[in-house]
């Protein structure tokens, strides 16, 4: 996955604040929630300036332009910082403080490239909608958008749209299929019933699409063209990294399997099967799984695991060789990990995405209990808890970890930069 | 006499006993594992604290509000029902046939008070039968199954009551009783006498789903 | 007590009597199967014309059906007429007294079904 | 002896309706055969088999039927009355109905049934008469027979994922909208839009964006006075609500429901609020979750009349003045009969309210508002049905209001629109509230 190099980023050992945010009350009478820059070196918030009148403090420093409102502040995996703001109504996408040219009457959902430079948002002018990839419009316009989806290298765009007018309560039209994909803005040749998870392969060329051809017959299409088997239900597509083949969860009679191009892939089925993925050499395919009702838990190429959880499984990930699988699982209302099948043995409040290092070995996540944060890497927490953290970070060589957190008493409210050695945690 | 006699009170007892016990443990498992097949609800929500709540507030008579709100109704069939399991299992002349037959025996009711409860059961089916023909809501759901049902329940008892009070052909009246009762075990698990059986895992479902996880009362 | 009301009971009596006699049963023959351990009787005790009985089932020996057992086999010599069947036949304390009926079931109901003759249901011995 | 099954009803040819009539004309017998038999084949079990073997025809669940008591004991209105009409026929005949049929068992099972389980209480053997009526909507769904409105607003919910049509855009527009509103009352209040981490998820049903924006400031100023930390989506899933359950679709229900939940999990919050809406919380508690295999809530969700009794119990929330006009109590089917919270509303009720008069039948023997289901989203056309389907509720609602009651509370969408219709028709002069529009009269706000 072609990330941004983050090799470039501060790796030197050690604690650094970053700014002390109880200052932003002196500043501010209104404060939002802060977010980090994933190097951890910014951190933003969306503050009042004045009346009716929004700025973003960035460290200490507020944006030199302000806005009537503001909103959605997301970081691209460049650092670059994007909001959603508003100018006498109007309204657009600034980036690190300054906005796009073009102005519309609403946008939202921005989404990044991996790389970060591509920045897509939905917008909507005079009722018609269309998606805008770095401050350029798609020059066709729909009477709506959804599923807003981008590529891996944020240069093609994708949506659901209505191809067809249809009168609110002409349940027959609707039937028929007035709906397609676009992609940068063409859309499919075929129209659907309905079109929901899209996927784009992994060279950006292609979009496959869960699609519903009547009120009763699901499958996938691929750029348009439907697998030609029907289902009771199907979940979100993938691509295979390998050969390009798509994959997609299942429902036949009552129970799920996955299945490749329309013809039945694994040979076991599963009371649920949804948000498999591949890995980074496509040989390996993990998804969620429910083995029977109620007990969850992650099946490799068709195999579960013999780990299961009662309330739910998410956020399943791949190690970077493919080799190992972790995952977020809660049983009675507490959340753990588990990895290659076996639960961390802490549980917590709440727990954030699993991260693995890039040499693979290590797993590390947020965890949250008792309303404070911390980093745990392979089950062993830190030892200092936070009052607002983010998701750690391995360094390219694995060996360090970018901790990101306003630290509470007695240094209560200062954001700090922590780059660690993963073993002073692990031991 | 005796070769009829001993045919029905013999091996017809013998089927029926089989077709009673097996026939309803046949509709118990093969109910069982479809509900494991196709309901797995059943087996996921089912909870014996909430299940047993439930079946005992209504098997007290009125322990339900609905119990309460039709009191003649709930008598009689609170009646009715225990006086047709007790009355066979209870009964002296039964159970000197187990006692002649099988050595066993145990607490028997007198003759007169079956006498009585019989009366009873007989003035309960009456009941339940001009309840079918005059209540419009009880009617419109009635077929001919209802009244068959019906019969075949209140016969053993009025062969039973017409047997023992000797009145004309009481001998051939003794052989019907023994054919209805038989009928009757046996069409417990093919018809929907099979409420008898059904009842604790109808009742104990409704009673769990609304007890553990809906945290209401179902009576 | 009143007149009428002795007449009444004079009547009723002379026509029961009359009855009984024209019934053809011989006064000494017809009795009852009693047995003093059956303190509470259940149903009626049943009405037996012993000779009768005996003519018609072509019974001449007294133990084919008065016998007598000696450790667990009959003696075949003896005879037990003059005793009550639940004097050899007793009811173990905390029994019920179905041991006793099945007993006396067995005697006559088993015999007549072993010969297919004779009456086997309840309410053909047990008369209202 | 027996009465026919089958009496052409003329009350469903009185009603037009677009989505059955030609949903009725592309049917055939045969379809009818296969499609039934392959549904009950596939989908049918134990549950079904036994439910209607057990049923003895007894007619006691008859007076559990707020139709049966207000068509004047009407036999065809009793719940078994219903599954004889329907299910019964269907399994005699083995599938071999005719289209007409499935007319009348679609105006059954969709519009003389609220599937609120009253009933379930006053058979015996508690047989599940809602879920039978279930079957039956959901063979008319895969026929193709659905009332129109209904099956708007289920199309609705499958191209947008809301129930109104709602664009994502106007969603995420209505809350800056309300929040704007709301700041004019409290200058610092704010609804936290994606705010992950936050405690609680606060959803609602897409009828609040579109028709009671209203309710959205409110829950904003009780959340805001009560400190809680709390957030809403900018994305689908913000919607709660779910009427593919009703029609039958519940291919659509579960993928309703998986994003909801997926939406929280998204946001990292530690469980869902809802706003006052009885079907919604039915379908994420203990239907649509279901239905995707997840035994309980994946998140917990939290009614909004649970959420209110916590907020009044811990003191978050403090009564400036008591409400002063003597109120009565709705009792919603699917959060009394679907989670008990009659006695945490009464103790909301008592904390807000000077006088609270009992209407009676109360709690868990309440009588059903007539408009949850999905009946009242089957249309208009169907509006005088409910209405008079629904008399005894006139008669409930009048005996509480000869005791003085003046006010009623409901804490529900549906028993809104029900009641709002009755109130009206039968002339009945009594407010009509949710428990959050008091709890916004009478609280104390912050500035």
């Amino acid at each position: 996955m072609a990330m941004h190099n983050f090799s470039t980023w501060d790796w030197e050992t050690g604690k650094k604040l970053v700014v002390d945010t109880t200052k932003w009350k002196d500043m501010f009478n209104w404060i939002e929630e802060p977010y980090a820059s994933p190097d951890g070196e910014r951190i933003a918030v969306v503050v009042k300036t004045g009346d009716m009148e929004f700025s973003v403090c960035e460290n200490n420093t507020p944006w030199q332009n302000t806005f009537d409102k503001i909103w959605y502040l997301k970081f691209g995996s460049d650092n670059r910082l994007t909001a959603l703001v508003s100018d006498m109504g109007a309204w657009t996408v600034a980036v690190d403080g300054v906005a796009w040219e073009n102005t519309f009457d609403f946008v939202w959902n921005t989404k990044f490239g991996a790389d970060g430079k591509n920045i897509t948002v939905a917008a909507q002018k005079d009722m018609e909608y269309f998606a805008v990839t770095n401050d350029i419009p798609w020059e066709t316009r729909f009477s709506d958008l959804s599923n807003l989806t981008i590529s891996h290298d944020g240069k093609r765009v994708a949506g659901v749209v209505p191809t067809v007018m249809i009168k609110q309560g002409d349940i027959f039209k609707f039937q028929e299929g007035c709906y397609s994909a676009v992609v940068n803005g063409k859309p499919w040749d075929a129209n659907f019933v309905n079109l929901w998870g899209l996927a784009f392969s992994h060279d950006s060329e292609h979009v496959a699409a869960e699609v519903r051809t009547s009120l009763y017959d699901y499958t996938i299409a691929v750029d348009g063209v439907l697998w030609d088997k029907v289902y009771s239900s199907v979940w979100m597509p993938q691509f295979s990294p390998a050969n390009g083949s798509v994959t997609a969860p299942v429902r036949i009679a009552g129970k799920w399997t996955l299945a490749q191009d329309g013809k039945l892939f694994w040979d076991r089925s599963f009371d649920q099967l949804w948000h498999h993925m591949y890995s980074t050499d496509g040989k390996k395919i993990a998804a969620i799984v429910a083995t029977k009702y109620g007990r969850w838990t992650i099946a490799v190429n068709g195999i579960p695991w013999s780990l299961t959880f009662g309330d739910l499984v998410t956020d399943a990930v791949f190690s970077p060789d493919g080799n190992r699988i972790a995952c977020i699982g809660k049983e009675d209302g507490k959340w753990t990990i588990a990895v290659d099948g076996r639960a961390w043995g802490e549980k917590y409040d709440m727990v954030w995405q699993p991260v693995f290092s890039p040499d693979s070995r290590k797993v590390a996540a947020k965890v949250e209990r008792n309303g404070q944060y911390t980093t745990v890497i392979d089950g062993k927490p830190l030892k200092k808890s936070y009052k607002a953290l983010w998701n750690p970070v391995f360094s390219p060589d694995s060996k360090k970890i970018l901790i990101k957190g306003i630290e509470g008493d007695p240094d209560g409210g200062k954001y700090f930069r922590l780059v660690l050695p993963v073993n002073d945690i692990t031991g | 006499m005796h070769d009829i006699y001993n045919f029905v009170s013999g091996p017809l007892v013998w089927v029926s006993f089989v077709i009673f016990f097996g026939g309803s443990l046949y509709r118990l498992i093969s109910m069982a594992v479809l509900a494991r097949k196709k309901d797995v609800f059943v087996y996921e929500y089912m909870s014996l604290k909430f299940g047993l709540r439930s079946i005992l507030h209504w098997i007290i008579p009125f322990g339900t509000v609905k119990w309460r709100k039709n009191p003649l109704f709930t008598i009689v069939t609170f009646t009715f029902h225990v006086c047709i399991i007790f009355i066979p299992i209870f009964l002296s002349a039964h159970i000197i046939l187990w006692k002649e037959s099988w050595d066993i025996s145990w607490w028997y009711i007198s003759d007169t008070t079956v006498d009585i409860l019989a009366v009873v059961v007989i003035a309960s089916c009456i009941f339940f039968l001009v309840r079918r023909i005059v209540l419009p809501e009880v009617k419109y759901l009635t077929s001919v199954s209802d009244y068959v049902i019906l019969a075949i329940v209140a016969a053993p008892f009025i062969t039973g009551f017409w047997t023992y009070h000797q009145w004309a052909g009481f001998r051939v009246m003794g052989i019907i009783h023994i054919i209805a009762g038989e009928i009757m075990l046996a069409s417990i698990p093919f018809t929907r006498l099979i409420h008898m059986i059904f009842f604790p895992f109808t009742r104990g479902y409704m009673g769990s789903e609304f007890g553990a996880i809906r945290h209401a009362k179902d009576w | 007590m009143e007149k009428r009301t002795l007449i009444i009971y004079t009547v009723i009596t002379l026509i029961g009597f009359i009855f009984a006699v024209m019934s053809g049963y011989s006064q000494e023959d017809v009795t009852n199967v009693e047995d003093s351990a059956f303190e509470k009787k259940m149903r009626p005790a049943v009405p037996f014309l012993h000779d009768k009985h005996n003519e018609t089932a072509g019974i001449d020996e007294c133990n084919t059906c008065h016998h007598v057992y000696e450790d667990g086999k009959e003696n075949e010599d003896d005879s037990s007429e003059e005793q009550e069947c639940s004097e050899c036949h007793t009811i173990n304390k905390g029994d019920n007294s179905m041991a006793l009926v099945k007993i006396y079931h067995l005697q006559c109901k088993g015999c007549h079904q072993k010969k297919k003759a004779g009456p086997i249901m309840c309410s053909e011995c047990h008369p209202r | 002896m027996a009465e026919p099954a089958i009496k052409r009803s003329d009350e469903s040819s009185k009603i037009v309706d677009e989505g059955i009539d030609k949903g009725i004309a592309r049917l055939t017998p045969e379809k009818i055969e296969q499609v039934i038999n392959k549904v009950l084949a596939a989908e049918t079990g134990a549950r079904l088999k036994t439910y209607v073997e057990t049923c003895v025809h007894c007619g006691l669940c008859s007076e559990a039927c707020h139709y049966y008591l207000s068509h004047d004991n009407d036999p065809k209105f009793s719940p078994a009355g219903k599954v004889k009409q329907t299910i019964w026929e269907i399994l005699k005949r083995k599938g071999k109905v005719d289209p007409e049929f499935i007319r009348d068992a679609s105006r059954i099972a969709s519009t003389e049934c609220n599937l609120c389980r009253r009933c379930a209480m006053y058979c015996p053997f508690g047989i599940d008469i809602a879920y039978l009526m279930s079957v039956v909507r959901r063979l008319c769904h895969m026929l193709g027979v659905t009332q129109l409105y209904i099956q708007d607003t289920a199309h609705s919910h499958s191209a947008t994922l809301n129930q109104m049509w709602v664009k994502e855009d106007e969603w995420i527009d209505t809350l800056f909208w309300q929040e704007e509103e709301a700041q004019d009352e409290i200058s610092s209040l704010r609804i936290p839009i994606e705010k992950e981490g936050s405690e609680i998820f606060y959803s609602v049903i897409a009828p609040e964006p579109k028709f009671r924006a209203q309710l959205i400031y409110q829950a904003a100023v009780i959340m805001n006075a009560a400190g809680v930390d709390f957030t809403m989506p900018a994305t689908p899933g913000w919607d709660n609500s779910d009427q593919c359950m009703f029609t039958g679709d519940y291919e659509m229900m579960g993928r309703l429901k998986k994003v909801h939940f997926e939406t929280a999990m998204r946001l990292k919050v530690k469980r869902i609020v809802m706003g006052e809406c009885g079907h919604a919380f039915r379908s994420v508690y203990d239907v649509g979750n279901r239905w995707l295999a997840w035994k309980m809530p994946p998140i917990p969700v939290t009614h909004a009349v649970e959420f209110y009794y916590e907020l009044l119990k811990q003191g978050k929330i403090k009564i400036a003045k008591k409400y002063d006009k003597p109120v009565t109590f709705q009792d919603p089917c699917n959060i009394i009969r679907g989670k008990g919270l009659h006695e945490k509303a009464r103790y909301v009720v008592d904390a807000l309210c000077e006088e609270f008069i009992e209407m009676h039948p109360n709690r868990e023997h309440n009588y059903c508002c007539c408009a949850g289901g999905g009946v009242i989203n089957t249309g208009p056309q169907y509006k005088m049905k409910r209405i008079k389907g629904n008399r005894i509720k006139a008669e409930q609602l009048f005996a509480t209001k000869t005791r003085g009651a003046k006010v009623i509370i409901a804490p529900c969408h549906n028993c809104h629109g029900g009641i709002e219709d009755i109130l009206h028709h039968y002339g009945l002069d009594m407010e009509l509230h949710f428990l959050g529009d008091i709890i916004y009269k009478v609280m104390e706000k912050p500035v």
